[in-house]
C-alpha cells in the first residue's frame, strides 16, 4: 500500500494510512437509513474524528483543502431510482383535515418538497402555507421516536401488552380525536371500539364548525357540513367566515372563489360582502366589507334573513339592503356562509340559502364535506363523563385537548386519574404529558392512509420514506389492539379493493367513488327568536386562527412561526388586535402589554393596532403558547447584542388563549362579550416584517402607483402598450432565445402566504428567529406586501407578492464591483453567491428591496432538519447576498429534461415554487418571447402594469390590477 | 492697529525668525520629551483604537449582523464614516496642492500636518469599505488580476470599483506627495541627529539628499507636477465618492448636484479638521509663531465660503426635489426634515450652515477657542450630513412596505471611535516623530514680507 | 560584486527547482485545484481493464449520466452481472485449468482478493448466495472529481450534447486507477463552453451557455 | 549612467563659497556666471526663487515624462477596460451597452494620475540619483540647516583661486574653501 501511495496523491493522512479501514469508518455516515444519523453512534463519531483529522492533515499537506468525499452507491439499486433524479409520489396533505392532494418530491430517497396535485378535484394544485411547511415535521428531531409508558421509554411489545391488559374488562372506552377524514382510520377505530360495551369515538375540532351540522340536523335532518361551491356563486355573503384563510377548506375555497371572480376571462365577477369583526384575509378581498362587533354580526344575519324572506324591514342599514337585493337577484347562484358558532345563527343561514334556492346549487348537502366532523355536544358529554370519572380508558388520537380546550388544566388532572390513557401523537404535547401511554404515530409521509374530505372523493396517502423513528401508524395501533393486527397498507388496500383501480388511484393520488349519498330531508323551517340587542358592555373578544399556525398543531414548525401574518405582518407571537380608535381611547400604543379580563382566565398580550377592525372588538389568535414551541428558545444567531430568544417570558412562543373560549355545552364559541382591557404598563417588542405604512406618504404627498386598481365596469379589452420608455441600446442585448417573465394577478392574490413558504422550502431559505425579524432581517425571498388605503377605521387592503423583479436594466447589477450579480441571456438577474463579497450596494440600489443579506451564518445545526434541504440550491454563507432566482434550478431541470428528450420547452413546463403552490393561481411564469405563452397574454392584458415603471428598470414581473366590483359610489356595478 | 498694516505684507512667520531658528524651533518640538497632555491624548487615542480594533475583530468573526443594519438600510455608519474620512482628507490635499498652485504661500506652515492628516484620514476611510463587506477576506476581488475563472474580471461600471481605484490612487499619490515634501526635512534632521539608529533610519529615507540646486530645481518641477496631478485627483476622488450615491436610483441619492456638493462639503469638513488640529498643535507644540492667527483666520474664511456652498447645495437639493414633481424625491426631503431622523437633519443644518456664520465676526475668527468650538461643530455636522444622506434616503424609499428604521449598535459606535483612535494615534505619533512644519518651505517664505518691501 | 551575483543566481536556481518540485508534487496548485488527484479506492477496480481492454461502454455502469445530474457509481449489483461468473483474472483461471489438467483434478474456483471485497460487501458466500449471518455494507468509493458545492454540474446536459466522457475525465480507459486530469477550474469549463459554441460538438451546433446561472444556482 | 555636468571622472579642483543668506548666494551666482566661471552647483536648504535663471539651468524635462506616461497609462487602462468588458467576456450588466465608455472614465483617470505621478517621481529619483540609503555628500554640514554654498570648478590654469575667492567674499561669502575632488570610477 505504501508503495502504491508513494507516487500518487492523497488528500488526507487517514486516507493514506489505509483506504479500506477508513472507508469502514466512513460508511456509517450515509449507508444506512437516515434514522441512523439521529443518534450518533461511535462509528459516526469516529468518522467525524477521522474526517476532522483528515481535514487538518490535508491543510497541513498543502493546498488540498477539501476533505475526502465518499460516494456510496446502493448495493442493489431499486428499479427506476437514479441518483439525483427526483421522483414524485401522489399523496394527501395532513396539515389539516381539508385533505388537499399533494405530490411529494423525493430526491435520493428523501422527501424534500410538497407540491399541490394539479389534478386533485378539491385543491386543484394549490397547497397552503401550513401544508407546504408540514414536510418539516417529518425531519423534526423532537418527534417521538419510541413509545412511552408512564413517561419512560418502553418497547412497543411491552406497551401493547400493558394497554391490552388494562383494556380487559374496560367498559367505557373513548377515542378522542380531531376530525378524522380517513375512512380506513375511522373503520379501524370503530373496529377497536366494537370490542367494548360502551365504546365511543368522539371527534371535535379546535376550530369548530359544529354549529353547522347541528343546524342542518334541525333544518334538513342530516348532521353534515355541506360542501360549499364558491365557484358557482355569483353573490357571496359571509358572516365571520374566513373561508379564504382558515375556514374548513381554504385551498379549495380559494381556487373556487377565484374561478368565480376571474373577471377578465368570464366578463363577470362574483360580488362578495363580508360582515366581520376583525380584519380577515377574506374580508380583505371583499367587495363590501362591514365591520361590526360579533354580536352585531349575528344581528345583521337576523336582519338579512328577514330581508330575504319578506322584503325590506325599514330599519335595515343600506349595506344589508344592498346585500339582500343582490342575493335575491342571484337566487340559486348565490351563497351565504356563516362562521358563527351558534346553531341559531346557522339555522338562519340555512334558511336564507334555502329561500334563495341555493341548496343543490351552491350548497351541496348530498355529497357533504367531511372536513369538519367534530361535534361539540359529544365533546361536552365526554368532558362531563371525565369529570364524573365514568371513563375507563381514553385514547387521544392526534389531538391536544389540554391545550386546545378551555379548562385544560382541570382536564389534564382528570385524564391523569384514568386507569388507562393513551396518546397517539407525533410529539409529546400537553395532553400526552397527562396520559400514561404515548404511542407515537407516523408522520403522514411515512404512513399508508386515505382521506375522504368530501363524500365521493377519496385521496390516498402513501409512504415516501421509511419511518425515521420507531413510530407506528395509528391505524396499525388500533387494528392491533382490536386483535386483528394488519399493516396499514393492507388495511387501506382492503378497504378500497373492488371500489377503485388501486394502481391508478395511487398514481393519481385520488379516486372518485360512488358514495352513498346522504339523504337530506326536505327543509323544515325552524323558528329562531330574534336576538336581544343588548347594549354590550366593555369589549368583545374574538379568538381566531392565524393562517399557518391554525389551531396550534403546527406550533413546532419554525417556518410557520416566522411566516408573517397576512394582515398584521407580525411573526413569532400572538397579540391583542385593537382598532386604532379603541387603542386611542384606552391610551394604548402598539407593543403595550394589555391584560384581557372578563373571561374565566385573564391573559396578558402585547397590543397591535389593527386598522379596519371593529372598535368594540379585541381579536386574539389561538394556537400559541404551546409546549411544542419551547424549542425555539435558541433559534437565531447568538451574539453580543441578540436581544432575547424567539420565545416569550413563558418560555414559549406567544400565549395560549384557549382558556378564553366559551363552551356552553352546545358549541365552542370564539367570541365573548364583556371583556375589560387593562394596561399593564409593560411593553413587549413585536417582530413585524412590515410596519403600518400606507401607500400615501405619511404627512401628505400623493399616493404611489404601486398598487393599481380598476373597476369591473372599466375593464376593457385594450391591450397594454409596451415599453413606454425607449431603450438606449436596443441592439446590445437582444434576448433572442427564451426570456423569462412572471405575471402576478393582484386581484387573485388573497395574501394567504402559501407562496412564501413554498419559496422557503424550495430555495433553502433559513429561519432567522424573532430577534432578526425584529431587526427587519427576515430572509424570505418572496414576501407579501400589505397596503392599506382609506382611513385607519375603514381600510381597503391590497396584497402584493414582492420578489426580485428580474429587471432588464437592473440597478443592482451595475453597482456590484465584482460581477456577482449580472444578467443572463434569458433575462434573469443572476446572483452568484460564491462571487459575492457582500458590499450590500446592490440591495441598497434595489428599488424593490427584494434582496436579502446573510447577516450571520444562520444556524443549520439540526442535521435531521437539514435533510429537507434542496440539493439543487446552494446554501448561502455569511456575508453573501441572496434573492429570488425565478427558481432557476427548475428552469434548468425543465430545460435539460426537454433537451434530453429532444423536445422544445413548452409553456407550462416550468412552474416556479410560488406559482405551483398558489391556490388562486395568481402567479404565472413563462417565456415572454413566446407570444402565445400564458404570461405573454397576461402581459398584454389591459390590467397589466409594472411596479415603479417610471424608473425604467424594466422589470420582468408584471402585475395585474385589482378589480373592484363596485361603482364609484359603491353601488351597483 | 486695524486697517493700518496690509494683510499681504504681514510676515507669514511671526517673531522675526531666522533660517536656523526655523530648524531649531521645529526640531525642538520633536526633541522635547512629550508632555503630559501628549501622553493623555495618546493613551486616549490608543484606547479608542483598541476598542475599535476589538469591535472590528468581533464583527469580522461574527458577521455584519453585529451592526444595526437591516434589509432596507444596508449602509449606515460604515459608509458615513468612509465619506466623512475621505472628506477630511481632502483639506490636506487642498492646502498642499491647490493652494500651492494658487501660490498661497501661507500654506507652508500648515501643509505638512495637513498632508499627514490627509494620509491618516484616507487610512481611516479605506478601512470602512473593507470591513463593510460581508466577506472582507475576499476584498481583493474588487481589483482586476489574472485568474483562472475564465478569466473573470471586475465590473468597471460599478462606482465601488471606481472607489477602490480612486481611494488607492489617492492614498498612493498623497503618500508620495507627502514623502517628496519630507525628503529635504529628513535631510535636515539627519544632519542634526547624533549617529545612531534614528539617524540611520532617517538617513535611509532621506535618499542622500544634499541640497544641490540642480536637484532642487527638479524637485520643484516634480512638486508642481504632483500638485497639478493631485488637484484634479482630489476633486475626482470625492466626485467618485459622490457617484456611489448619485449613480443609484434611490431618491435622495440620485442627484446630479452631488459631485460639487460633495467636494465643497469635503473641503469644508477638512478645513474644520485642519483648524481643530492646528489650534491644538500650535498651542501644545509651541508653534504659535509659525501657525499664526492669520493662518487660522484665513482658514476660517475658507470655512465660511465652503459652508455657504454646502448651504446652497442643501437648498438646491430641496428645491430640485420639490420642484421635480417626483413623489418619491419630494417625500425623501420632507421626510428628512420632518421624519424620524429630523433631529439628525437639523443637527446637520445648524452645525454646517448656521454655526459657521459666526465666523463673519472678526472677534470670533481671531478667538482660538471660538474657532476651535466651531470647527468641532462643523465636524459633527458634516458627519451627520453623510449620515442623513445615507440613512434617511434608504430607510424610506420607493415601496412603503420596505420602510424601516435604523439604530446603531455598540459595535458600530466602537468602530467609529476606533477610527478616530487610529487617526489621532497616527497624528500624535507623527507630531513626535516627524517635523510638523515643512522647514524647507517655511525657510523659503521667511523673506516673504521683506521681499515685498524690496519690490 | 561577483559574489553577490553568484548568490542571486544560486537563490534563483533554488527557487526555480523548488517551484518545479512543488508543481510536480501538486503542492503548487491553487486552493481548490485538485488536478492529478488519484486516491486509493477501497477496491482496486481497473478502468484500463474494463473500459480499455474489455471495451465496456462507460454508460453501461454509469447509466445515470444520460438521465440525471449525477453519472452515478454503479451499484454492486451491476458488477455482479458479470462477476457472478467471473471471479478471477482470465490468466489465473487458465493457469489453474492447465495445472488442474496436469494434476488430473477438478480446477478450483479462484477468487481474486479484490473481487472478494465485493462479495464481502454483498455478504455472499462461496456459492454466490447471500449469507444471512453476515452484514452487507456498501462500498465507500472515494470521489475523484469533486466540484465545489456552489457549482451545479449536470451530466445529462453534456451527454445529450454529445460531449465525450474523456473530455472532462481524461483517458479513463488507460488508467489503472482514476486520476483527475483537467484542473476543473471555472476557466477550464468556460473556455470549453465558448469553444463548443464556436465549433460545435461532432459537427453539431450546440448551445453551451456561458450564463453564470448555468452552473451557479 | 547619466553624467552630471561638471562631474568628471578625473580629479578636479573646486572652489566653494559658503553664504548665510539667499540674497548673497543668488547675487554671487549671477555674478559668477557673468564672469564665465563654471558654476558646478549651488547648495541650499530650500529652493531659492530665481536660482535657475541665475545658474542658467534649462527647465526640467520631467513634465514630458509625466505627460507621456500618464497618457500611456490612461490609454492602456481604457484598452484594458474595453477588452475585459466588451471583448474578452462580455457580460450583460444591468442592460448597459458592452462598451460603456463613459463608465470607464473614472478608473481611466485614476490610473492616468497614478501612472503620471509615480513615473514622474521615479524619473526624478533616477535623474537626481536619489535612492534609499544613499550616502549624502554634504558640501557643508549646515547646508540642510541655514547655509548656502556656491561651487565653482577651477576649469583651467587661467583660473585664479585667489581672485575668485575675493569675488565670493565680496558677495558676503562667510567662508571660501578650496577642495580637491577625487575622480570616481
Amino acid at each position: 500500500m505504501a508503495d502504491q501511495n508513494s507516487t500518487h496523491y492523497w488528500k488526507s493522512l487517514a486516507e493514506r494510512a489505509g483506504g479500506p479501514d477508513f472507508s469502514v469508518q466512513a460508511e456509517t455516515e450515509f449507508a444506512s437509513s437516515p434514522l441512523r444519523s439521529i443518534e450518533p453512534d461511535p462509528g459516526r463519531r469516529a468518522f467525524l474524528k477521522a474526517a476532522g483529522f483528515s481535514f487538518a492533515a490535508s491543510v497541513m499537506a498543502g493546498c488540498s483543502r477539501a476533505p475526502v468525499q465518499r460516494a456510496m452507491p446502493y448495493l442493489d439499486q431499486p428499479g427506476g431510482v437514479i441518483a439525483g433524479r427526483p421522483v414524485y409520489y401522489a399523496s394527501t396533505c395532513a396539515g389539516c383535515a381539508a385533505g388537499c392532494g399533494v405530490l411529494v418530491k423525493t430526491r435520493d430517497g428523501r422527501p424534500i418538497k410538497l407540491e399541490g396535485n394539479p389534478e386533485h378535484p378539491l385543491s386543484r394544485g394549490g397547497l397552503c402555507a401550513a401544508g407546504q411547511a408540514s414536510i418539516l415535521g417529518l425531519y423534526d428531531s423532537l418527534r417521538l421516536k419510541h413509545p412511552l409508558m408512564e413517561g419512560k421509554q418502553a418497547a412497543w411489545q411491552k406497551v401493547d401488552e400493558e394497554i391490552l391488559r388494562r383494556l380487559k374488562g374496560a367498559g367505557a372506552v373513548r377515542v378522542l380525536s380531531h376530525t378524522v377524514n380517513s375512512p380506513t382510520a375511522l373503520w379501524a377505530i370503530a373496529g377497536f371500539l366494537a370490542q367494548f360495551k360502551d365504546g365511543r369515538h368522539v371527534m371535535y375540532d379546535p376550530l369548530s364548525c359544529s354549529a353547522i351540522p347541528d343546524a342542518h340536523e334541525q333544518t334538513h335532518g342530516v348532521r353534515a357540513v355541506p360542501h360549499y361551491r364558491f365557484d358557482r356563486a355569483e353573490v357571496i355573503v359571509s358572516f365571520d367566515a374566513d373561508f379564504l384563510g382558515t375556514w374548513i377548506s381554504p385551498v379549495e375555497y380559494t381556487a373556487a372563489y377565484r374561478a368565480g371572480r376571474d373577471a377578465e376571462a368570464t366578463r363577470r365577477s362574483c360580488w362578495h360582502a363580508q360582515f366581520e369583526s376583525r380584519l380577515s384575509i377574506t374580508g380583505s378581498k371583499a367587495d363590501r366589507r362591514v365591520r361590526l362587533a360579533p354580536i352585531e354580526v349575528e344581528r345583521s344575519l337576523h336582519q338579512l334573513a328577514s330581508l330575504v324572506e319578506s322584503g325590506a324591514p325599514q330599519d335595515a342599514p343600506p349595506h344589508l339592503q344592498e346585500a339582500a337585493a343582490r342575493l335575491r337577484k342571484a337566487a340559486g347562484r348565490s351563497l351565504v356562509v356563516c362562521g358563527i358558532q351558534s346553531a341559531e345563527a346557522q339555522v338562519l343561514c340555512n334558511t336564507i340559502n334555502h329561500k334563495l334556492g341555493n341548496y343543490g346549487a351552491t350548497v351541496d348537502l348530498e355529497k357533504p364535506s367531511r372536513q369538519r366532523a367534530g361535534s361539540d355536544r359529544a365533546l361536552a358529554s365526554l368532558l362531563e363523563e371525565l369529570r364524573g370519572g365514568k371513563v375507563d380508558a381514553l385514547f387521544i388520537l392526534g389531538a391536544n385537548p389540554v391545550a386546545e380546550l378551555p379548562g385544560g388544566v382541570a382536564l389534564a388532572a382528570h385524564i391523569r386519574k384514568l386507569p388507562l390513557s393513551v396518546s397517539i401523537v407525533e410529539r409529546e404535547d400537553e395532553s400526552a404529558a397527562a396520559t400514561r401511554f404515548v404511542c407515537p404515530d407516523h408522520h403522514y409521509l411515512e404512513s399508508w392512509s386515505d382521506a375522504e374530505p368530501v363524500a365521493g372523493v377519496v385521496s390516498f396517502t402513501q409512504p415516501v420514506i421509511r419511518p425515521l423513528g420507531g413510530t407506528r401508524s395509528s391505524i396499525e395501533s388500533f387494528s392491533l389492539w382490536s386483535g386483528r393486527p394488519k399493516t396499514a397498507q393492507e388495511l387501506v388496500r382492503e378497504r378500497w379493493s373492488g371500489k377503485v383501480n388501486w394502481e391508478e388511484s395511487l398514481r393519481n393520488g385520488f379516486a372518485r367513488i360512488e358514495s352513498p349519498a346522504a339523504a337530506p330531508r326536505a327543509f323544515k323551517a325552524v323558528a329562531v327568536p330574534p336576538r336581544e340587542a343588548k347594549p354590550a358592555e366593555g369589549y368583545e373578544l374574538v379568538l381566531y386562527p392565524k393562517a399557518g399556525m391554525l389551531d396550534g398543531r403546527h406550533a413546532y414548525n419554525p417556518w410557520l412561526h416566522e411566516l408573517p401574518d397576512p394582515i398584521t405582518k407580525i411573526t413569532w407571537d400572538n397579540y391583542a388586535c385593537l382598532a386604532p380608535a379603541a387603542a386611542a381611547k384606552l391610551g394604548v400604543a402598539e407593543g403595550d402589554v394589555v391584560r384581557i379580563e372578563g373571561g374565566p382566565v385573564s391573559v396578558e398580550l402585547p397590543a397591535v393596532l389593527q386598522p379596519g377592525q371593529d372598535e368594540r372588538t379585541v381579536a386574539v389568535a389561538l394556537g400559541y403558547g404551546r409546549k411544542a414551541s419551547a424549542r425555539f428558545a435558541k433559534v437565531g444567531p447568538a451574539w453580543l447584542d441578540s436581544r432575547g430568544a424567539s420565545v416569550g417570558a413563558n418560555g414559549l412562543v406567544g400565549t395560549n388563549c384557549a382558556g378564553l373560549l366559551a363552551f356552553d355545552g352546545a358549541s365552542l364559541r370564539y367570541s365573548r362579550a364583556g371583556i375589560r382591557i387593562v394596561r399593564t404598563g409593560r411593553r413587549q417588542a413585536l417582530a413585524a416584517t412590515q410596519d403600518h405604512h400606507t401607500l400615501a406618504a405619511p404627512g401628505g404627498g400623493p399616493a404611489r402607483p404601486i398598487i393599481q386598481e380598476t373597476r369591473l365596469a372599466e375593464l376593457t379589452k385594450h391591450e397594454r402598450k409596451h415599453e413606454t420608455h425607449p431603450d438606449l441600446w436596443p441592439e446590445d442585448h437582444p434576448y433572442t432565445g427564451h426570456k423569462w417573465a412572471m405575471a402576478i394577478d393582484l386581484d387573485a392574490c388573497t395574501g394567504c402566504s402559501a407562496c412564501v413558504i413554498a419559496c422557503q422550502v424550495e430555495n433553502n431559505v433559513p429561519v432567522t428567529g424573532k430577534d432578526e425579524v425584529r431587526r427587519k432581517r427576515a430572509m424570505h425571498w418572496l414576501r407579501i406586501d400589505r397596503y392599506y388605503t382609506g382611513t385607519p377605521d375603514e381600510v381597503e387592503v391590497a396584497h402584493q407578492p414582492m420578489l426580485c423583479q428580474q429587471c432588464d436594466n437592473a440597478t443592482c447589477e451595475t453597482v456590484c464591483p465584482v460581477l456577482a450579480t449580472v444578467h443572463s441571456s434569458e433575462g434573469l438577474n443572476q446572483q452568484i453567491y460564491n462571487r459575492c463579497v457582500g458590499t450590500r450596494y446592490c440591495a441598497n440600489n434595489c428599488a424593490y428591496k427584494a434582496r436579502r443579506f446573510n447577516w450571520f451564518d444562520y444556524p443549520r445545526d439540526d442535521r435531521l432538519a437539514n435533510m429537507v434541504l434542496n440539493p439543487d440550491v446552494t446554501i448561502r454563507s455569511r456575508g453573501v447576498m441572496e434573492k429570488c432566482t425565478f427558481c432557476v434550478q427548475r428552469i434548468q431541470q425543465a430545460r435539460l429534461e426537454a433537451r434530453r428528450r429532444g423536445e422544445p420547452l413548452r409553456d407550462g413546463d416550468i412552474r416556479t415554487a410560488c406559482q405551483q403552490s398558489c391556490p388562486a393561481q395568481a402567479i404565472v411564469f413563462g417565456d415572454m418571447n413566446d407570444p402565445n405563452s400564458k404570461v405573454s397574454r397576461l402581459m398584454r392584458s389591459g390590467r397589466a402594469y409594472k411596479v415603479l415603471e417610471e424608473i425604467n428598470v424594466r422589470p420582468a414581473v408584471t402585475y395585474l390590477k385589482i378589480v373592484r366590483n363596485r361603482t364609484r359610489e359603491g353601488g351597483e356595478s | 492697529m486695524a486697517g493700518v498694516v496690509s494683510v499681504l505684507r504681514t510676515p507669514l512667520v511671526a517673531g522675526g525668525k531666522r533660517i536656523s531658528d526655523v530648524t531649531r524651533d521645529v526640531c525642538a518640538a520633536m526633541d522635547r520629551k512629550p508632555g503630559a497632555l501628549w501622553w493623555a491624548g495618546f493613551l486616549l487615542s490608543v484606547t479608542m483604537l483598541a476598542a475599535g480594533a476589538a469591535a472590528v475583530a468581533y464583527q469580522v468573526a461574527t458577521g455584519i449582523g453585529t451592526w444595526g443594519l437591516n434589509t432596507t438600510v444596508g449602509w449606515a455608519f460604515d459608509i458615513t464614516n468612509f465619506v466623512f474620512w475621505v472628506g477630511i482628507g481632502h483639506a490636506g490635499t487642498l492646502i498642499s496642492a491647490i493652494l500651492f498652485l494658487l501660490r498661497q504661500r501661507w500654506r507652508t506652515s500648515v501643509n505638512r500636518s495637513a498632508e499627514a492628516m490627509t494620509l491618516f484620514a484616507v487610512m481611516c476611510a479605506g478601512i470602512f469599505p473593507l470591513i463593510h463587506m460581508g466577506r472582507p477576506w475576499l476584498a481583493f476581488w474588487v481589483f482586476p488580476y489574472p485568474n483562472w475563472r475564465g478569466p473573470l474580471w471586475i465590473n468597471f461600471r460599478s462606482p465601488l470599483a471606481w472607489d477602490a481605484f480612486a481611494i488607492s490612487t489617492y492614498f498612493i499619490i498623497s503618500a508620495t506627495f507627502w514623502y517628496i515634501g519630507l525628503i529635504p526635512d529628513l535631510a535636515t534632521i539627519r544632519d542634526r541627529a547624533q549617529a545612531g539608529l534614528k539617524r540611520s533610519i532617517i538617513s535611509f529615507f532621506s535618499l542622500g539628499w544634499d541640497g544641490s540646486y540642480r536637484t532642487w530645481q527638479r524637485y520643484e518641477t516634480v512638486y508642481t507636477l504632483l500638485a497639478g496631478l493631485a488637484t484634479p485627483l482630489v476633486i475626482s476622488v470625492h466626485t467618485i465618492v459622490s457617484w456611489d450615491f448619485a449613480t443609484s436610483v434611490i431618491p435622495g441619492w440620485h442627484a446630479t448636484i452631488f459631485p460639487p456638493y460633495f467636494v465643497a462639503g469635503a473641503i469644508f469638513s477638512g478645513m474644520a479638521m485642519v483648524l481643530t488640529l492646528m489650534i491644538v498643535v500650535r498651542k501644545t507644540m509651541r508653534l504659535e509663531d509659525y501657525i499664526t492667527v492669520r493662518h487660522v483666520e484665513t482658514m476660517a474664511r475658507l470655512v465660511i465660503v465652503t459652508s455657504l456652498m454646502v448651504g446652497l447645495a442643501y437648498l438646491t437639493e430641496f428645491f430640485t426635489a420639490l420642484y421635480s414633481g417626483n413623489p418619491y424625491e419630494m417625500f425623501v426631503f420632507t421626510n428628512r426634515a420632518a421624519g424620524p431622523f429630523a433631529w439628525a437633519y437639523w443637527t446637520m443644518v445648524s452645525a454646517n450652515v448656521l454655526v459657521p456664520q459666526f465666523l463673519w465676526l472678526r472677534r470670533v475668527r481671531t478667538s482660538m477657542a471660538a474657532v476651535f468650538v466651531i470647527s468641532l461643530l462643523v465636524n459633527v455636522g458634516m458627519w451627520f450630513e453623510r449620515f442623513v444622506i445615507i440613512v434617511t434616503s434608504l430607510h424610506r424609499d420607493y415601496l412603503p412596505a420596505n420602510w424601516t428604521g435604523y439604530t446603531p449598535t455598540l459595535i458600530e459606535v466602537a468602530t467609529l471611535a476606533g477610527s478616530f483612535g487610529l487617526f489621532f494615534t497616527c497624528f500624535l505619533l507623527f507630531s513626535r516623530l516627524l517635523p510638523v512644519i515643512a522647514m524647507g518651505e517655511v525657510k523659503g517664505v521667511l523673506s516673504y514680507a521683506k521681499e515685498k518691501r524690496h519690490a | 560584486m561577483s559574489g553577490r551575483i553568484a548568490t542571486i543566481t544560486l537563490l534563483a536556481g533554488l527557487a526555480f527547482s523548488l517551484l518545479l518540485f512543488a508543481s510536480r508534487t501538486g503542492v503548487l496548485h491553487l486552493p481548490g485545484n485538485h488536478q492529478d488527484y488519484e486516491p486509493v479506492q477501497p477496491i482496486a477496480y481497473s478502468h484500463r481493464l474494463h473500459a480499455g481492454e474489455l471495451q465496456i461502454p462507460c454508460m453501461y455502469c454509469h447509466f445515470g449520466a444520460e438521465k440525471s445530474r449525477h453519472a452515478g457509481i454503479p451499484a454492486a449489483g451491476v458488477c455482479m452481472n458479470c462477476h457472478r461468473y467471473v471471479t478471477a483474472p482470465m490468466g489465473a483461471v487458465r493457469a489453474e485449468d492447465e495445472q488442474a489438467q496436469a494434476e488430473k483434478r477438478k480446477p478450483r474456483t479462484l477468487v481474486s482478493p479484490e473481487l472478494q471485497k465485493l462479495y464481502d460487501a454483498l455478504a455472499l458466500d462461496a456459492r454466490m448466495q447471500p449469507n444471512p449471518s453476515r452484514q452487507t455494507h456498501p462500498v465507500a468509493w472515494v470521489k475523484v472529481h469533486n466540484l465545489p458545492d456552489f457549482v451545479y454540474f449536470d451530466h445529462r446536459a453534456h451527454v445529450s450534447a454529445g460531449v465525450q466522457c474523456q473530455t472532462c475525465h481524461g483517458p479513463v480507459e488507460t488508467m489503472e486507477r482514476v486520476r483527475q486530469v483537467p484542473d476543473l477550474s471555472m476557466g477550464w469549463c468556460v473556455n470549453c463552453h465558448r469553444e463548443s459554441n464556436r465549433t460545435g460538438i461532432n459537427g453539431r451546433k450546440v448551445n453551451a451557455s456561458t450564463d453564470c446561472s448555468a452552473c451557479h444556482v | 549612467m547619466p553624467k552630471r555636468s561638471g562631474m568628471l571622472d578625473s580629479t578636479r579642483r573646486l572652489l566653494i563659497g559658503i553664504f548665510e543668506d539667499e540674497d548673497g548666494v543668488l547675487a554671487a551666482t549671477r555674478a559668477a556666471r557673468a564672469r564665465h566661471l563654471n558654476v558646478v552647483d549651488v547648495y541650499a536648504p530650500y529652493a531659492i526663487h530665481g536660482m535657475d535663471r541665475a545658474m542658467g539651468l534649462e527647465p526640467s524635462r520631467l513634465p514630458w515624462v509625466c505627460f507621456l506616461l500618464g497618457l500611456s497609462g490612461a490609454a492602456a487602462k481604457v484598452w484594458f477596460e474595453y477588452w475585459t468588458t466588451a471583448d474578452n467576456w462580455p457580460v450583460n450588466v444591468g442592460g448597459k451597452p458592452w462598451d460603456s465608455l463613459p463608465a470607464f472614465v473614472p478608473i481611466t483617470f485614476e490610473v492616468m494620475v497614478l501612472f503620471a505621478g509615480l513615473s514622474t517621481v521615479f524619473a526624478f529619483f533616477l535623474v537626481s540619483r536619489l535612492w534609499p540609503g544613499r550616502r549624502s555628500r554634504l558640501i557643508d554640514p549646515r547646508i540642510t540647516d541655514d547655509r548656502f554654498a556656491l561651487v565653482i570648478e577651477q576649469t583651467d590654469a587661467a583660473f585664479d583661486p585667489e581672485e575668485v575667492s575675493r569675488f565670493l567674499q565680496s558677495h558676503n561669502a562667510v567662508r571660501v574653501e578650496e577642495r580637491v575632488e577625487e575622480g570616481r570610477g
